[in-house]
């Protein structure tokens, strides 16, 4: 099985200011792997380091054991890397299905590309009634759903997905864990940022923390969940 | 030997950017020649140095750098301006700061008419000499009804309007005029509208590159009407741009052929020994004769502002190479002007051509 | 802290005073070329040592006194070089470029409202002094007509303006500065493209055309011009100064930042842009009028869509906002190319080429603005 | 008896699509209200709507019994009424003061002699307001209050929310609209942000709140009702319970079956 | 009668070349939400390299008429997409976090630099220069209305161009990645298209019109010199802005109703042609003011 995603070490800096700091993860063909954080901890900037959109001063980032270090993102997302990232990051002036065929950039396939479109509307029905609207006058719950459906439309070997069920609904919050769950056992690996830390790691085989641009905790889900600390830390009072 | 001799500043002063470009270079080049042959000559009492400045045709530009030669005081005398707006704004500047100064292609009258400066002389003529000539060839041609098509700048209108003074003399009639734009592209509605009227001949007063777009495209709408121009066109690079088309275009100039002036073959020879890339322009024989007078003025009396001043404005039949140069009461040199037509690639002079030898004909004869 | 400000602050116009001086005087085109370079220079280590952020923050912080350091230093260049005509005039050309710049700051950097007919503003004052001159009316008074004038006609332009917005209401600007220039080109009754001859300002019954003459203490007439226009600058300067530093300055940068969003704070955007567009024209009129009044004429060619440019150059090249910039930037921007004469033909290649240079490496100009703080305020 | 608001018939069509279809609600003075739905369902628009900043296509909405549809959003702020937003809308090149005291519009003065000419008066001014914005910056987070003069773009998304919020409350409205505050936050954050919100609203038990959150925790511990909308209209309004109970929301909004 | 006509083949034509400049701005504006004043000079050069490269052939002895206008309009494309990319990756790569306006003006002086530059290094550059006829240009008489074969072809070569682009850009997959990354670079590479590609293609692809239009331009009038862009790119940014920026349907509306309103001024007006252009800038005001974003109005608006 393909999708393993690691990185050594990496740390990366906006200006002056670091925000990752020897950051060390492996996320395994096949599962899903979360990582975990408060606000400002530094989950976006690893995923954003991960796909080549933030310059790393050191480490290293392998896919099945390629280098990606040295690739730009376009070329990573070539070697399998798949990105929702956070706060949908939309084409605004796009409609929706325009949007979801940029998803499909990399594919050549006219007939692939027609039949995951299809998929996605069944899973979105609200998008296929939408098909030519602007994406950028949805509403945000209907973002998250173009910026899901953008994401599937590639076929990555990896995806990376960042705080997805911020703004939904709660029975959309269930169905997104329940797509990211689908898309996992359809053989991609998934590396998953989120703040809704039960229903995470519910779905997660392997977690990380972060904090302060470091991982403070890693384990599986049952660790994670048995940890007197996150529980504090994230669970709220009860 | 030149070591020796004291260095005395002459300022030029033209366009040296922008549309007129070409003009203000060749002047430029032409009164470095005059420097140049002067500093070359052994007899002369003192080493001259040409200080050029741009005026970008710009009158505020102008007044800049008119104030910036006129208060410098190594500075003794100026060649300035192609440009008529410019050497109108700047008359005053040269007055204030007493810099006696010789206009080389800046034409309209009130440049030396319209005031009482010492300081202002001209020695290419004026508006006037031109329109004067131009009026009584053409209708002498035959053509009594113009359509006059002129910039909107006050080279344009002022040709207008001392062609309306003179045709209201004579038995011709101008149906119709128009302003253009200097920068203007497309001529097609005025063209078209002129294809309606049906003149006798379509007059243009303006500079080369507008006038060479109003021929060519009178050629594409089928605007079959003859075609004459004021001494602004009358450019190598018109017959240049125009090729066949330029053929028969009548224009009058001040200037006539530097071969047919008096010195003209001694300067087209050393402007091209010179090395020079930039042709020297209709007008470059005028800058060098102002350069010429100036230092003239200065070997007679030293460099002193005034005492140059003094000595210009009293030149009477003074040589050069576009012949003897003489001051009128207002210190401007009228100049008589040549008829000249297009013919085969040249500007040939009238006289010459096959056209007055009834070998071709123009439009409408 | 305070010590240090003050010191700041003097240091600041000491060097500022000293490299004006020695631009402007420069003769030798290598002395150019050196104090270009030395600004050059200077502008990157301000740039790593993250001192011109620091500087603005002073200067902007400091009690308005601070403002007061302009003057004095363009007296002691005046007074320096008195008998200068040439670069007398260049610096009271830097000080009405400035002048105008100070409305096109209010216009553009606070409000964001953009202006791409600075040149026909600019020139509308200079028509008013050139009608008004006529008639014998005192000059400090025409130069307030040229404002208001200025200030009125850009009350109608306006009003297209507020209906649009981003690269619309540049259209809209650039379509009236050019059509303001083709106006006043084919339009005999206000000169034609011959332009207009102006009467010099008076004051006093004083002609400043006149040189000054005190004893045996000669100096040229362009002294006149330049205390004037010093005068004019360093009133608008402050007062511009104080609009930054208030609730309208406030207002401004949130209607420009965010017109939806301070809408829904109360904020009357529609008004704040006209406010600023209007404010912004007066000054520019004002500018417009010393200058007809200095250089005794005007022609349309001095009002073109290339000149709105230059203008515009002269905020962005010092730092959009930054007051304090306008005048270093107006220094390269109107002297430079004066200076570069000897190389003739090719300085406007070599200007272009250096703007985008600077627009290139520091994009937000050579003097950033600094954040408005009111620390000074609230520690009172 | 009067409401504080009540939206009567309310419609707002986009094109062709109806994202409000005449809604109908009211406020009392005092009282919190939620508002949830699907994703899409029109909350959004709905506080668009009343501030302003969209047309309606038919209905009236009462702020004290008089008609404010199709106020500017500048008229409906001065009645008392102000807002967050669902994207964060800050001016990021100022200073946190600056963005801030904007909240206070309609206390400034704005006069451009005074402010221009009259310093000192100014000055006292800044002084009252800086006192007003600093204490209140205060009441979310001490670290926050001596940022006060930070630029904006400094400050991490949490503390931007709560700016906002600030923003919002610095001008004490009547009526303040939350769209989606917590938005981003960890439970625990939401939790603390909650408190402080109603902290100030202690100091001001007059004004009401409507929230909108899919957050059924902060729900249930805040509103005091709850209305529920789909595709632009109520089907639900009542106290948190009862709505939660009904069977369509559990279906189609909470997915609980 | 006859003359109308004329009046109105002649104004298509004017329409066809000021809507392929505004085309050019559309694109820019449309797609990379940048306004690149420097295309009027871009076109200038279009036209300067086309006419080298007909030197070039003359001087080799080639003087075949199609073969020539091949050449030509290839030479100015060439170079106008190479200078169009290099611009691109030396200016507007890096300055892609900047305001818009920063952009305008280094663009605008690029522009002057690239319109000095031909004055000065072009041989004679300030003087304007023939520009060889590269179709025939057979005079055509229908009752009386007066045409040339090559006006005609020329009004079919700019119809055509702007078709294809309009093609390119709304239907094809270069299009969809040209604006995904227009209106966001980051997430566009993060779906895996090349972010510097796509700009410098957009580039190539925006001045080649630019130089089509140049080379048009020059046949047309037979006539170039290094200033023709300067006002063409004003009347072309007008043309696109009224027509409504980023529609390319827009931009042809604004060319014709540039030429159009100059047109008609001097036929009602012709002793006052002399304002043709204070009419025109006026009439465009009044329709900004009518239309804020122009008359096909742009169809997205902001979310709050
Ligand atoms: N563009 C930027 N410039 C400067 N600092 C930044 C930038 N983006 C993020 N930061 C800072 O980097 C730190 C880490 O940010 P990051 O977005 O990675 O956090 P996060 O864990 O994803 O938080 P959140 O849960 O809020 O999404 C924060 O302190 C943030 O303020
Ligand atoms: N400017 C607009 N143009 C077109 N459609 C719009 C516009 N604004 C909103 N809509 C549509 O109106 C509907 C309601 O949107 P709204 O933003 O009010 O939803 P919401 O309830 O706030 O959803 P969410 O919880 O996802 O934020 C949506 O389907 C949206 O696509
Ligand atoms: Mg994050
Ligand atoms: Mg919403």
């Amino acid at each position: 099985m393909t999708g393993n995603l690691e990185t050594k070490n990496i740390s990366a800096a906006y200006g002056n200011a670091q925000v990752l700091n020897g950051v060390s993860i492996v996320a395994r063909p096949g599962a899903i792997t979360c990582i975990l954080g408060a606000n400002g901890a530094g989950k976006t900037s690893l995923i954003r380091a991960i796909i080549g959109l933030l310059p790393t001063i050191d480490g290293s980032v392998e896919l099945d054991g390629t280098p990606l270090s040295s690739l730009r993102p376009h070329a990573r997302v070539a070697h399998g890397v798949g990105c929702v990232p956070e706060g949908r990051k939309l084409f605004p002036k796009m409609t929706v299905e325009e949007n979801l065929r940029v998803g499909a950039y990399l594919m050549q396939d006219k007939q692939l590309i027609q039949k995951r479109l299809t998929k996605v509307y069944e899973t979105f029905p609200r998008l296929a009634e939408r098909k030519q609207q602007f994406a950028g006058t949805m509403s945000g719950g209907e973002q998250a759903m173009v910026s899901i459906g953008r994401a599937l439309m590639s076929e990555p070997r990896i995806l990376l997905i960042d705080e997805p069920s911020l703004g939904l609904s709660p029975a959309l919050v269930r169905d997104s864990f329940a797509i990211i769950r689908d898309i996992n056992k359809s053989g991609i690996s998934i590396l998953l940022v989120e703040q809704n830390v039960r229903q995470t790691l519910a779905i997660a085989d392997y977690g990380y923390v972060i904090s302060q641009g470091k991982v403070v905790a890693r384990g599986t889900s049952e660790e994670l969940l048995n940890d007197e600390e996150m529980k504090r830390a994230y669970f709220g009072i009860q | 030997s030149a070591q020796t001799k004291e260095t005395v500043k002459i300022a030029f002063i033209g366009p040296m950017s922008g549309g007129n470009s070409a003009a203000g270079i060749g002047g430029r080049n032409s009164a470095e020649l005059a420097v140049r042959l002067r500093n070359a000559d052994p007899a002369s009492k003192y080493n001259y140095q040409l200080v050029p400045m741009d005026d970008e045709c710009k009158p505020n530009v102008g007044i800049q750098v008119a104030t910036r030669v006129s208060t410098d005081r190594s500075i003794v005398a100026g060649v300035t301006h192609y440009c008529s707006a410019v050497a109108i704004a700047t008359v005053d500047v040269y007055h204030r700061f007493r810099l006696p100064v010789v206009v080389w292609g800046a034409i309209l009258p009130a440049i030396t008419y319209g005031n009482e400066h010492k300081e202002i002389h001209r020695v290419n003529g004026s508006m006037l000499d031109e329109v004067r000539a131009s009026t009584s060839f053409l209708t002498g041609l035959g053509y009594k009804k113009w359509v006059i098509v002129h910039d909107t700048t006050d080279y344009g209108n002022g040709f207008l309007r001392f062609f309306k003074e003179r045709i209201a003399e004579t038995n011709a009639e101008i149906v119709s005029s128009f302003g253009v734009s200097a920068d203007q592209q497309d001529f097609s509605a005025e063209l078209l509208k002129i294809k309606g009227i049906q003149p006798q001949i379509v007059v243009f007063a303006g500079l080369t590159p507008l006038g060479v777009r109003i021929r060519s495209q009178m050629e594409r709408l089928g605007v079959d009407i003859q075609y004459a121009g004021v001494s602004g066109i009358m450019s190598a690079s018109y017959v240049e741009a125009l090729g066949a088309t330029a053929e028969g275009t009548v224009s009058v100039h001040n200037g006539a052929p530097a071969e047919s002036l008096p010195g003209g073959r001694m300067f087209v020879e050393q402007y091209g020994k010179a090395g020079f890339t930039d042709p020297a322009e209709p007008y470059g024989p005028y800058a060098f004769v102002a350069a010429s007078l100036i230092m003239d003025a200065v070997e007679e009396v030293g460099p002193d502002r005034e005492k140059v001043r003094d000595v210009l404005n009293a030149t009477k039949d003074h040589e050069s190479v576009a012949g003897p140069i003489t001051f009128d009461d207002h210190r401007h040199h009228a100049v008589a002007s040549t008829k000249y037509v297009a013919q085969d690639g040249h500007w040939v002079r009238w006289e010459d051509s096959l056209y007055a030898s009834g070998q071709r004909h123009l439009k409408g004869q | 802290m305070k010590l240090t400000n003050l010191t700041t602050s003097f240091a600041v116009a000491a060097i500022g005073t000293l490299l004006t001086g020695v631009i402007l005087v420069a003769e030798n085109q290598w002395a150019v070329i050196g104090a270009l370079l030395a600004a050059a220079a200077l502008s990157i280590v301000l740039a790593r040592l993250k001192i011109g952020m620091v500087l603005a923050s002073v200067l902007n912080e400091s009690s308005a006194w601070v403002a007061l350091l302009i003057p004095l230093g363009g007296v002691i260049i005046g007074f320096a070089l008195h008998e200068e005509d040439f670069v007398l005039m260049m610096l009271a050309t830097v000080l009405i470029y400035g002048l105008a710049c100070v409305g096109l700051t209010i216009q553009f950097g606070y409000a964001g409202v953009i202006n791409f007919a600075g040149a026909a503003f600019f020139g509308i004052g200079g028509y008013t002094a050139a009608l008004l001159g006529e008639w014998g009316i005192p000059s400090l008074l025409i130069i307030v007509a040229g404002g208001m004038v200025a200030a009125a006609i850009g009350c109608i332009l306006i009003l297209p303006v507020l209906r649009t917005k981003g690269h619309y209401a540049a259209l809209i600007t650039i379509a009236f500065g050019l059509l303001f220039r083709s106006f006043l080109e084919v339009n005999h009754t206000l000169g034609g493209p011959q332009g207009l001859k102006v009467e010099g300002a008076s004051v006093a019954g004083h002609s400043l055309l006149d040189g000054i003459q005190l004893g045996s203490f000669q100096a040229s007439f362009y002294l006149n011009y330049v205390l004037l226009a010093l005068g004019v600058f360093t009133i608008c300067f402050i007062l511009a100064r104080n609009l930054e530093k208030s609730w309208i300055g406030v207002n401004f940068d949130a209607v420009r930042e965010d017109p939806i969003g301070a809408s829904v704070f109360g904020v009357n955007v529609a008004y704040w842009r006209i406010m600023a567009f209007v404010i912004g024209n007066f000054v520019i009129g004002l500018a417009g009028a010393i200058f007809a009044m200095m250089q005794n004429f005007i022609a349309p060619s001095n009002f073109t869509f290339s000149d709105s440019l230059i203008m515009l150059s002269i905020i962005v090249l010092g730092g959009l906002g930054n007051l304090w910039a306008i005048l270093p930037a107006a220094i390269l921007v109107v002297v430079m190319p004066e200076k570069l004469q000897e190389i003739g033909e090719f300085r406007i290649l070599v200007f272009a080429v250096l703007v985008v240079l600077v627009l290139r490496f520091r994009p937000s100009g050579l003097f950033p603005r600094a954040l408005r703080k009111f620390r000074r305020e609230v520690a009172q | 008896m009067s409401h504080l608001f009540s939206a009567r018939d309310v419609s707002v069509r986009f094109g062709g699509l109806q994202a409000l279809d005449k809604l109908s609600l009211d406020v009392d003075e005092g009282t919190i209200i939620g508002l949830i739905g699907p994703n899409g369902s029109g909350k959004t628009t709905f506080f668009n709507a009343l501030t302003g900043l969209c047309q309606t296509a038919g209905g009236q909405l009462l702020l004290d019994g008089t008609d404010i549809t199709g106020l500017e959003p500048r008229h409906v702020y001065s009645r008392g009424v102000t807002r967050t937003f669902q994207r964060s809308r800050l001016c990021l090149s100022l200073s946190v003061f600056d963005n801030v005291v904007i909240g206070r519009q309609n206390s400034l003065d704005l006069n451009i002699v005074s402010n221009l000419l009259q310093r000192g008066r100014f000055n006292a001014a800044v002084r009252e307001n800086h006192e007003r914005v600093r204490a209140l910056l205060a009441t979310f987070s001490e670290m926050l209050a001596g940022r006060i003069f930070d630029p904006l773009h400094s400050l991490n998304m949490i503390d931007r929310r709560r700016i906002e919020v600030c923003r919002a409350l610095v001008a004490e409205p009547r009526l303040l609209l939350l769209d989606e505050p917590s938005a981003g936050m960890t439970p625990d954050e939401t939790h603390e942000f909650m408190d402080d919100i109603l902290k100030v609203r202690s100091n001001n038990p007059r004004m009401s709140i409507i929230i909108i959150e899919h957050e059924m925790d902060l729900m249930r511990r805040v509103a005091e009702r709850c209305i529920v909308l789909n595709y632009g209209r109520k089907v639900a309004d009542g106290t948190f319970d009862a709505v939660v109970a009904d069977p369509w929301v559990q279906e189609a909004y909470l997915g609980t079956s | 009668m006859a003359i109308l006509f004329e009046y109105l083949f002649n104004g298509a034509v004017l329409g066809i070349m000021y809507a392929l400049v505004a085309v050019g701005f559309t694109l820019f504006f449309g797609v990379l939400d940048i306004i690149k004043f420097s295309h009027g000079d871009v076109l200038t050069l279009g036209a300067f390299s086309g006419l080298v490269s007909f030197l070039a052939l003359q001087s080799l002895g080639l003087d075949l008429p199609v073969v020539g206008l091949v050449v030509v309009l290839a030479a100015a494309c060439i170079v106008t997409g190479a200078v169009g990319a290099l611009i691109g990756q030396a200016f507007i790569i890096p300055m892609r976090n900047a305001s818009g306006f920063n952009i305008l003006l280094m663009t605008l002086m690029i522009g002057t630099g690239i319109r000095e530059a031909i004055r000065l290094f072009y041989p004679n550059g300030a003087n304007p220069k023939a520009f060889p006829a590269l179709l025939p240009k057979t005079p055509i008489e229908i009752g009386g209305v007066f045409f040339r074969l090559d006006s005609i072809v020329l009004l079919g070569l700019g119809f055509g161009v702007i078709l294809l682009t309009n093609w390119l850009i709304r239907h094809t997959k270069l299009g969809l990645a040209i604006r995904a990354v227009a209106q966001d670079g980051d997430t566009a590479q993060a779906m895996g298209i090349p972010f510097k590609t796509i700009v410098l293609a957009t580039f190539a692809l925006g001045s080649a019109l630019a130089g089509i239009a140049g080379v048009m331009h020059g046949i047309y009038y037979s006539e170039i010199n290094f200033s023709v862009g300067l006002l063409l790119g004003v009347i072309g940014f007008s043309a696109a802005v009224v027509g409504g920026l980023g529609s390319i349907w827009g931009a042809i509306i604004g060319g014709f109703t540039f030429a159009a309103l100059q047109t008609l001024w001097v036929v009602v007006f012709p002793d006052a042609s002399g304002y043709r252009d204070v009419f025109a800038f006026t009439a465009i005001i009044i329709a900004m003011t009518i239309w804020p974003t122009g008359i096909i109005a742009e169809r997205y608006s902001e979310r709050v």
